[in-house]
């Protein structure tokens, strides 16, 4: 059941008296300057996990205020300059402010050096300037929202961005920039944190899953953001000095620009995925009481897909007018990305075969994830073959598509992952059955919100449009009656939790009976993790679903 | 990012590790970096493969002398930080000062050299855009917001890098830096290395095109 | 901590090199080579990264993590110019 | 309220893309069905509290891992090359086309066909035709999509791109800009009208343009000045443009182009990257003199230039 030779010494000993030693949340006081000036991982995690859950809010108005425009076909809501403010606002915050730190830069920080037995990441300063830097650009985007807001979409594609539109692209553009070397910052410290902070004995094929998943994501942080960074910055240089580097006129060109930043967005696709399948493979294990099927399948496919990742950007760009040569390169790697995917799938299928299943509320939303990513990965095959992306680019497929991996498959493990160690954070239980009935109110609601929208696409409904003819109507209005179910199911999760955190039944260590060294100690964990550094001795995951049946057949 | 006392920080178990830790996070950094003017590099041979006769004319009106005084400043200190470096190994605390000094120096050169370069390109119109010289193609310009943005950029990275440089003279003058603690000195050193190795490039490829 | 069999010799030996490297690139530049001008003059420089990083870095007594890592930012960067090239060089092949 | 559950099929293309598309529908189907039924069968026989067996199971782990990489990644192949033989028949226009110029600009589609007729948001076109649009963008990049025939482009400023299809019902269609290009965006939509050939002819006609596209070249080629320099006994100085069009043309630096409508632009409003062998880079640029709807009257005329004399050309 544990992965350590001496946890029970960790657990019991105790250097102090009381029953109670403090905790994270406790030592080093509650204050506010003590939060901001943290450099505790756990503490940081937290900080991210209110900042994200703010930009999530603001970023979900938008897309409730254009679910409601688009209940009928004219643009008769709002204005068509703010409708295209509202999708760009959506847009950027949703990527950049929402979901590439939501898994990685709060579950991750808070369980990564736990999970690999360290006291804390190798950078602990570096990792609190990641959140000033996210926090930094955030505040340039809200500002850029405030002050009349952006219209150019979250693509900034030139020469719309740099040389037409009247909005403030420049602060926009600064806010993803300065928020893009936060995420290199964490990705460094993540990288370097899994290379040398591993406890005695935690060898690389003793690391849990969410591990692996987590380093794949820091690859693509580090290697792919920079170059998002300096084509925000080219564009940024024409928009403000001139320096049309993309500028048709000088004989630059626009579709340049296109490369370098899907060079970037492709591979941040799979930052949006990646951590989400780590949270996976720990609750569908945990909660069929697994060891996982396939171990080195699914790690190695976590690797395959980040660097596979970095060479199917072209799909993006089919009908862009770059060379069909290329678009059939491209395509070929596009289907080549989906292999480890689908292994991913089966092995988590297989993981549940002869388990000792049950349906806690993580399991369910991992159980979610499978289901929808299944569906965003089958329709990625769609929009990777060429004459069909030809026709479904830029229409309502394409966003159906991506919703399913983003919200159907990041969104779903966040909210896993957030149930699963939300005893570890708080120190509380969450109320079970309003965990699960969001859970399925959640799967219902998504699937009524995007389903419609494929079928929306292949009859031609472009995206991005205020207005629309009026045979799509009824789409559009399953659509947004889906999204007010997604809404209230989101919703929910959120009261519950903050209830929990005052009035939540008080915490084990371990409720799951989980494997992983972030179980082996007390919840909330004390400030540097552990009283003594852990040894390990087996690999991850040694459940064992027999004897998980005798507690439950012979009493605990 | 390595902590200024020769205490290791309390993450770490032991130097070693707080060492190997902090070169590979520069390295890590420095991967990041190649990608961030990779991108610049790229739209470079784009363009010039697209406009072989623009850049050739371009890059004509560049200036020669300076670039490659700039360049050999550039690689000597690079010898001098090599040195500080290994003036800090050996706990030589006398010559750490004076290496990281000589290298601020030769880097607050180069910056000077290419202000004046600057300035001159200025006087020459060669700031892309409606004033732009007379009688270039207009790809020329294409050639010039590459040369202003790849340059600018690094010499921003020198300028950071003489922050950087300064603080370790700094705390180099307070003996902070000994054969058991040196790391903050090699890991800038790296940083340094690579700001070099940028230059390399860019000479060859801005100031070096048809130039016989 | 780590051995490093440099010395301030082997530096400036290092140094030498590129300053001559440097002059020859200079040179080679005034010589009308075709084609060959950029061949030369980027080969060059890869040499004088080579020198700096091997050496001046340290990167040849470092372990094969450093040499991974290093590595990776320079192929990162080779997929983004081929696979990019692969579009511009095969542009208006088919009309 | 309508419920449509298909798209119109009004092109050749349409057909060999839908079979596609249901291909893969099939295919995600099976899919779904295979492993949502593994899971919910599983989910059923091993939930806690069953008595089953749930010893270890002596699974051949590594054939079953090399069997599901190697089947689908087979399929994907096998879909990739479908996709990759039905890409170029839509990508290649046959030969034959009938040409249509095409300019975006915020927000409206701005048509010239090459008896001269234009249209807004329009585009008259006779069935079975092979239709090859030229498309340029006076602006930002638009993209004009067709869904009822399955095709799309996108319309990028400072070159040509182009898109073809052959129209095979009769009936009115939607034009959508697909690639988001400003306030308006939503509302730079149109209709395609398929016609009988002799109502084309009809609708062609009934227009009664004062000229057609050739002519209005030929009237700003004198305006702008160019017969200064590229007719009649000044060829000396810049090369001849009779029969240009579609030839090979020899560059100063060795390379061979031809001259096709991205040429002929480029020579116009980037006139110094590729020098005809044998002449001086003389020509001033003609970037703001000339918007895109005239660029593409000119080329118009320029293609309408016959051979004049064989032996003037080198």
């Amino acid at each position: 059941m544990n992965t350590l030779v001496d946890s029970p010494a960790i657990l019991d000993e105790s250097p102090l008296k009381t029953a109670e030693p403090p905790n994270y949340l406790q030592e080093g006081g509650s204050t506010l300057k003590s939060w901001l000036l943290t450099t505790d991982h756990k503490r940081i995690g937290i900080l991210y996990l209110y900042s994200i859950i703010f930009f999530f809010l603001i970023a979900a108005v938008a897309a409730a205020l254009m679910r409601m425009e688009l209940i009928t076909p004219p643009g008769d809501m709002v204005s068509s300059e703010m409708y295209n403010r509202l999708f760009t606002i959506h847009g950027v915050l949703m990527v950049w402010f929402f979901l590439i730190p939501s898994i990685p830069a709060t579950l991750g920080n808070f369980v990564i050096p736990m999970m690999i037995g360290a006291r804390d990441v190798s950078f602990p300063k570096l990792n609190l300037l990641s959140w000033y830097l996210f926090i930094a650009g955030g505040l340039f985007a809200l500002g850029a929202i405030l002050f009349g807001g952006v219209d150019t979409g979250w693509t900034f594609y030139t020469p719309f961005s740099s040389a037409y539109s009247n909005t403030h692209v420049v602060a926009m553009a600064t806010g993803v920039f300065i928020a893009g070397f936060g995420s290199i910052l964490t990705g460094l410290n993540f990288i370097v944190t899994i290379h040398k902070m591993r406890c005695p004995g935690l060898t690389w094929f003793r690391l849990p899953l969410f591990i692996w998943s987590l380093y794949a994501t820091s690859i693509i942080l580090v290697l792919a953001t920079p170059v998002l960074a300096i084509t925000l910055a080219l564009m940024a240089l024409e928009r403000i000095w001139g320096l049309g580097i993309f500028d048709p006129k000088l004989g630059g060109d626009p579709v340049l620009f296109q490369h370098l930043f899907w060079f970037y967005s492709h591979p941040a696709v799979y930052i949006m995925i990646l951590p989400g399948m780590a949270v996976v493979s720990e609750t569908i294990t945990c909660f069929s009481r697994k060891q996982i099927f396939g171990y080195h399948f699914v790690a190695f496919a976590s690797v395959a897909i980040a660097i596979l990742g970095f060479v199917a950007w072209g799909h993006h760009m089919f009908v862009s007018s770059q060379s069909i040569y290329a678009g059939m390169v491209f395509s070929m790697t596009s289907f080549l990305v989906s292999v480890p995917s689908a292994v991913k799938v089966f092995n988590w299928t297989m993981t549940l075969h002869r388990g000792s299943i049950t349906f806690h509320t993580p399991m369910l939303y991992a159980l979610g994830f499978i289901g929808l990513f299944t569906v965003g990965g089958l329709t990625g095959l769609f929009v990777a073959t060429l004459p069909v992306d030809v026709h479904l680019t830029d229409t309502y497929f394409v966003v159906a598509h991506f919703h399913y991996i983003m919200v159907g498959g990041m969104v779903t493990a966040f909210m896993g992952g957030l149930h699963y160690w939300w005893p570890k954070i708080s120190g509380r239980m969450y109320p079970e059955k309003l965990g699960q009935l969001a859970a399925l109110v959640m799967y219902i609601g998504f699937n009524l919100t995007f389903f419609p929208q494929f079928i929306m696409g292949y009859l031609g409904m472009p995206r991005r449009y205020h207005a629309y003819p009026e045979e799509f109507q009824i789409y559009h209005v399953l659509s947004s009656a889906g999204a007010s179910i997604l809404g209230a199911a989101y919703l929910l999760p959120f009261i519950y939790l903050l209830w929990s955190l005052k009035h939540g039944k008080k915490a084990p260590a371990n409720p799951w009976q989980a494997t992983g060294l972030e179980w082996q100690t007390p919840s909330p964990p004390p400030q540097h993790n552990f009283r003594n550094t852990p040894v390990v001795d087996r690999g991850p995951y040694d459940y064992s679903p027999e004897k998980s049946e005798e507690e439950v057949i012979y009493g605990q | 990012m390595a902590n200024s006392h020769v205490a290791v920080a309390e993450q770490f178990d032991d130097m070693p590790q707080q060492q190997e830790a902090s070169t590979l996070g520069m390295w890590t950094f420095l991967a990041t970096e190649v990608l961030f003017f990779g991108g610049m590099f790229m739209a470079y041979i784009i363009y010039r493969n697209l406009y072989p006769h623009a850049f050739a004319a371009a890059s004509g009106h560049t200036i020669l002398l300076y670039g490659t005084i700039n360049t050999g400043i550039l690689l000597t200190s690079s010898l001098t930080m090599a040195m500080a470096v290994y003036a800090a190994q050996q706990s030589n605390q006398k010559w750490v000062v004076r290496y990281l000094l000589l290298t601020i120096f030769l880097g607050c050169c180069f910056l000077v050299i290419k202000g004046f370069e600057y300035h001159d390109d200025l006087k020459e119109h060669l700031w892309p855009g409606p004033n732009f010289k007379q009688g270039l193609p207009v790809q020329a310009q294409i050639f010039w917001v590459l040369y202003w943005a790849m340059t600018g950029l690094h010499a921003l990275h020198v300028t950071v890098g003489l922050g950087l440089l300064s603080v370790l003279a700094w705390l180099a003058r307070h003996g902070k830096f000994s054969e058991h603690y040196n790391t903050p000195v090699e890991v800038s050193g790296l940083y340094w290395h690579f700001v070099d190795i940028v230059w390399i490039f860019l000479y060859p490829l801005l100031y070096l095109i048809n130039r016989y | 901590m780590k051995s490093h069999s440099l010395g301030p010799k082997t530096y400036v030996i290092i140094w030498s090199a590129l300053m001559l490297l440097l002059f020859l690139t200079w040179g080679i530049a005034q010589i009308n080579l075709g084609p060959l001008n950029v061949v030369a003059a980027l080969t060059v420089a890869v040499t004088k990264m080579l020198l700096v990083i091997l050496y001046f870095m340290h990167v040849r007594s470092s372990s094969r993590l450093t040499w991974l890592f290093v590595a990776a930012g320079f192929i990162w960067l080779l997929i983004m110019i081929d696979l990019t090239l692969s579009d511009y060089l095969t542009r208006g092949i088919v009309r | 309220m309508k419920f449509p559950l298909f798209p119109d099929q009004a092109s050749t293309i349409a057909k060999p893309i839908d079979q596609l598309y249901f291909a893969l529908t099939g295919l995600s189907a099976l899919m779904v069905m295979l492993i949502f039924l593994t899971i919910t069968f599983f989910l059923f026989k091993y939930r806690r509290g069953k008595r089953v067996n749930r010893g270890p199971a002596h699974i051949p782990q590594t054939a079953i891992e090399v069997t599901w990489i190697v089947i689908p990644l087979l399929l994907m192949m096998g879909v990739f090359a479908w996709g990759a033989h039905v890409y170029f028949q839509q990508q290649r226009p046959p030969q034959g086309a009938m040409e249509i110029n095409v300019v975006g600009k915020q927000w409206m589609w701005k048509v010239q066909h090459p008896e001269g007729n234009r249209e807004i948001n329009e585009l008259h076109v006779p069935v079975g035709r092979i239709v090859q649009l030229i498309l340029a963008s006076q602006d930002v990049i638009h993209s004009f999509y067709l869904p009822a025939f399955r095709t799309k482009m996108d319309v990028v400023p400072g070159r040509y791109t182009s898109e073809w299809f052959q129209a095979t019902k009769i009936g009115s269609y939607h034009l959508f800009c697909a690639e988001f290009c400003g306030t308006k965006h939503s509302e730079m939509v149109g209709r395609v009208i398929v016609m009988d050939p002799v109502d084309y002819e009809n609708w062609l006609s009934a227009g009664q343009p004062a000229s057609t596209m050739a002519q209005e070249g030929e009237r700003i080629f004198s305006e702008l000045g160019c017969s200064g320099c590229h007719v009649g006994n000044s060829v000396v100085r810049a090369p001849p443009l009779e029969g240009l069009y579609g030839k090979p043309v020899p560059l100063q630096n060795g390379q061979i182009v031809k001259a096709d409508e991205g040429y002929i632009r480029d020579s116009i409003l980037l006139p110094n990257n590729q020098i005809t062998a044998g002449y001086q880079p003389l020509m001033p640029t003609y970037q703001g003199h000339i918007n895109e709807e005239q660029l593409l009257q000119l080329i118009a005329y320029i293609k309408s230039l016959g051979p004049r004399n064989p032996e003037v050309r080198r």
